[in-house]
């Protein structure tokens, strides 16, 4: 009876993928595709959960609906002059089908590789387990992330960090080092001032907490630096505060702060531990805490800093 | 218990689906920007009751993240969207 | 005890589910976007504190329910603002055509 | 579960697009479809007492917040390429325009 009623619910949060998948793609309107897209977004986060990832569902709802969907809303906003004109150079008939020809093939294709998975799969969850006691850290994904895996993060890290000084280097040359994104005019006695003050204190706790418990359960700093950015973003488009300029000395050294620290201990673990990013016997949770903990505010900042976009305006100095 | 749960679970989903449906036809953006309060609503129920069923504790995070990202989603339409507070031209002018 | 603790989550879960079923009756009947609004933040937002209500006596501990508790909370708190800023842009948009 | 792995693979069907912001979403969602394949199959490797594969699943949450980074760069590109010449489609981009005059990322 439960596996049945289950198998109905994952077919429909499935349809409800696709459909809004479909819409993101298709909607004749920019604005309309971003708000299915952040809806696409947030039924993800279902997808993932009946799939038992509850921390991707955590990174899902926090990146996937909230800050890639604010991304793309503010785009359209500003993009939205250029519409009319793209809108107008549809694809001739013969494109599309040939592009409806090939996104076909390759559907067919993934589709006959699915079927063709073997079974039972393979799985590294029991070698997970089995060595789980020697890290200390009671979230297996936490784990994977920061002492099997640790290579891939610190390199995630600092693509995050890249990113920025990339999206950074965009900016015209006479506000170059300038407040990134457009200046937000709002009441400050309005109703989003309120929420603005309302929302970020819990946000924090919830951030925190959920950065917190990642040793243990689900969460880690990813999806708490997320919550985190959120807030900021939110008291700025409120217009309580300016996001800094780029130039200040701050801002850049907590952008590089964490994945220093995180190279620092991979470095002490070769003569330590043997080899680069090895932690020496015992001393695995505390490092790894720490280097969470280093990282935490770089993401938080560098998260936000991404979405807010290139500098536009002068530094007031 | 946990059939009754995933069951309305189940139906919750339907209702956003369908008010989902509704709110992306909307002929106006108005209609649109009410997507993200929707799922932070109906989502969020879902969430609840999915992680319940399934005695997952931890859904209770994915909840409380969603709930606070589905509301930054929504101030963020308000202040792109046109005839919000950020900018006073509509759809149709251009 | 057991029983009753079962009970109040079966009615008050499916009295949210009802509020849910509700909003979107409003959602897709109601003529303008400010009644549609309406629908959709006061019955969802009732349907939620119900279900919420419904799994806090499902709850194993204090945090548990605490936590259900600053869910609802918070979507309160958030949808309220929301639908505030999402009527005003409406009537700004009316009023000025 | 089979159900849930097909999304990826209709997620596919959905490259027909001539704005470039909506060339950015629709790479975001298939993206997502790649996403939710590899979790169907960290779904698959359940065991040890776990719900899944939890190396698929860290290397998702690390893949979804890369996604996100280059989303974010390649919108900071669309908006500058906007401020640069007026246009989003390189096509008839006119020629006087100093596109990419100062992209020294990476130092």
């Amino acid at each position: 009876m439960t596996d049945a009623l289950n198998e109905v619910l994952n077919l429909g949060i499935a349809v409800l993928i696709l459909v809004l998948g479909v819409w993101a793609v298709v909607a004749r309107d920019a604005f309309a595709a971003a708000v299915g897209f952040i809806a696409f977004g947030l039924s993800l986060t279902l997808a993932w959960l009946q799939l038992r990832g509850i921390d991707v569902a955590l990174t899902e709802a926090a990146i996937g609906g909230g800050l890639t969907g604010a991304l793309t809303i503010f785009a359209v906003a500003r993009l939205r002059a250029t519409e009319a004109a793209a809108s107008a150079e549809r694809p001739s008939v013969p494109t599309r089908i040939i592009a409806v020809l090939v996104a076909g093939a390759v559907t067919f294709t993934l589709i006959l590789c699915v079927l063709a998975l073997p079974n039972p799969a393979p799985s590294l969850a029991s070698a997970v387990m089995a060595h789980i006691e020697s890290t200390g850290v009671g979230n297996p994904i936490t784990a994977v992330l920061l002492a099997y895996r640790a290579m891939d993060t610190l390199l995630e890290a600092t693509v995050l960090v890249f990113a920025l000084i990339g999206v950074w280097s965009l900016a015209p040359d006479d506000v170059w080092g300038g407040h990134p994104g457009i200046r937000q005019h709002a009441d400050p006695n309005g109703i989003l001032a309120y929420a603005a003050r309302i929302l970020p204190p819990i946000g924090i706790v919830v951030g925190t907490y959920v950065f917190w418990v990642g040793a243990d359960h689900p969460g880690g700093k990813f999806q708490g630096a997320t919550i985190i950015a959120a807030m900021w973003l939110l008291v700025v488009m409120a217009g309580l505060v300016d996001t800094p300029p780029v130039s200040r000395r701050w801002v850049r050294i907590v952008a590089a702060a964490g994945p220093l620290v995180f190279i620092a201990i991979g470095l002490a673990g070769v003569p330590t531990a043997g080899a680069f990013l090895a932690y020496p016997h015992g001393y695995a949770k505390p490092l790894i805490v720490i280097i969470e903990l280093a990282l935490m505010p770089t993401l938080a900042l560098v998260l936000a800093l991404l979405v807010a976009g290139a500098p536009t305006r002068i530094a007031k100095r | 218990m946990s059939e009754f749960l995933l069951a309305a679970a189940g139906f919750v989903l339907l209702t956003v689906a369908v008010g989902l449906v509704r709110i992306l036809r909307g002929p106006a953006n108005v209609d649109r920007m009410m997507a993200a309060q929707l799922f932070g609503t109906g989502g969020v129920a879902a969430v609840l009751l999915l992680g319940a069923a399934t005695g997952a504790a931890a859904a209770i995070d994915v909840a409380l993240t969603l709930a606070l990202l589905a509301a930054f989603a929504s101030f963020a339409f308000v202040k792109a969207a046109p005839g919000g507070d950020g900018a006073p031209a509509t759809d149709r002018d251009r | 005890m057991n029983d009753i603790l079962a009970w109040t989550s079966i009615v008050a879960v499916t009295a949210g589910v009802f509020f849910f079923v509700a909003g979107t009756v409003g959602l897709l009947r109601f003529p303008d976007a400010v009644t549609r609004l309406h629908a959709l933040t006061k019955a969802d937002n009732l349907g939620l504190g119900l279900v919420a209500l419904g799994l806090m006596a499902q709850a194993r501990s204090a945090t548990v329910m605490l936590e259900l508790l600053v869910v609802w909370g918070l979507v309160l708190v958030s949808g309220a603002t929301a639908a505030q800023l999402i009527a005003r842009g409406q009537r700004r948009g009316d009023t000025q055509p | 579960m089979c159900a849930a792995l097909l999304i990826g693979a209709g997620a596919y069907g959905l490259i027909v697009n001539a704005h470039p912001l909506r060339k950015i979403l629709a790479f975001n969602v298939i993206g997502a479809g790649v996403f939710l394949l590899f979790g169907a199959i960290a779904h698959r490797g359940a065991g040890a007492g776990l719900g899944g594969d939890p190396v698929p699943q860290a290397l998702l949450i690390t893949g979804i917040v890369v996604a996100f980074s280059a989303t974010a760069l390649a919108v900071a590109l669309l908006l500058r390429l906007f401020g640069a010449s007026n246009s989003v489609t390189l096509a008839d981009a006119p020629p006087s325009s100093p596109v990419g005059a100062d992209d020294s990322a990476g130092e």
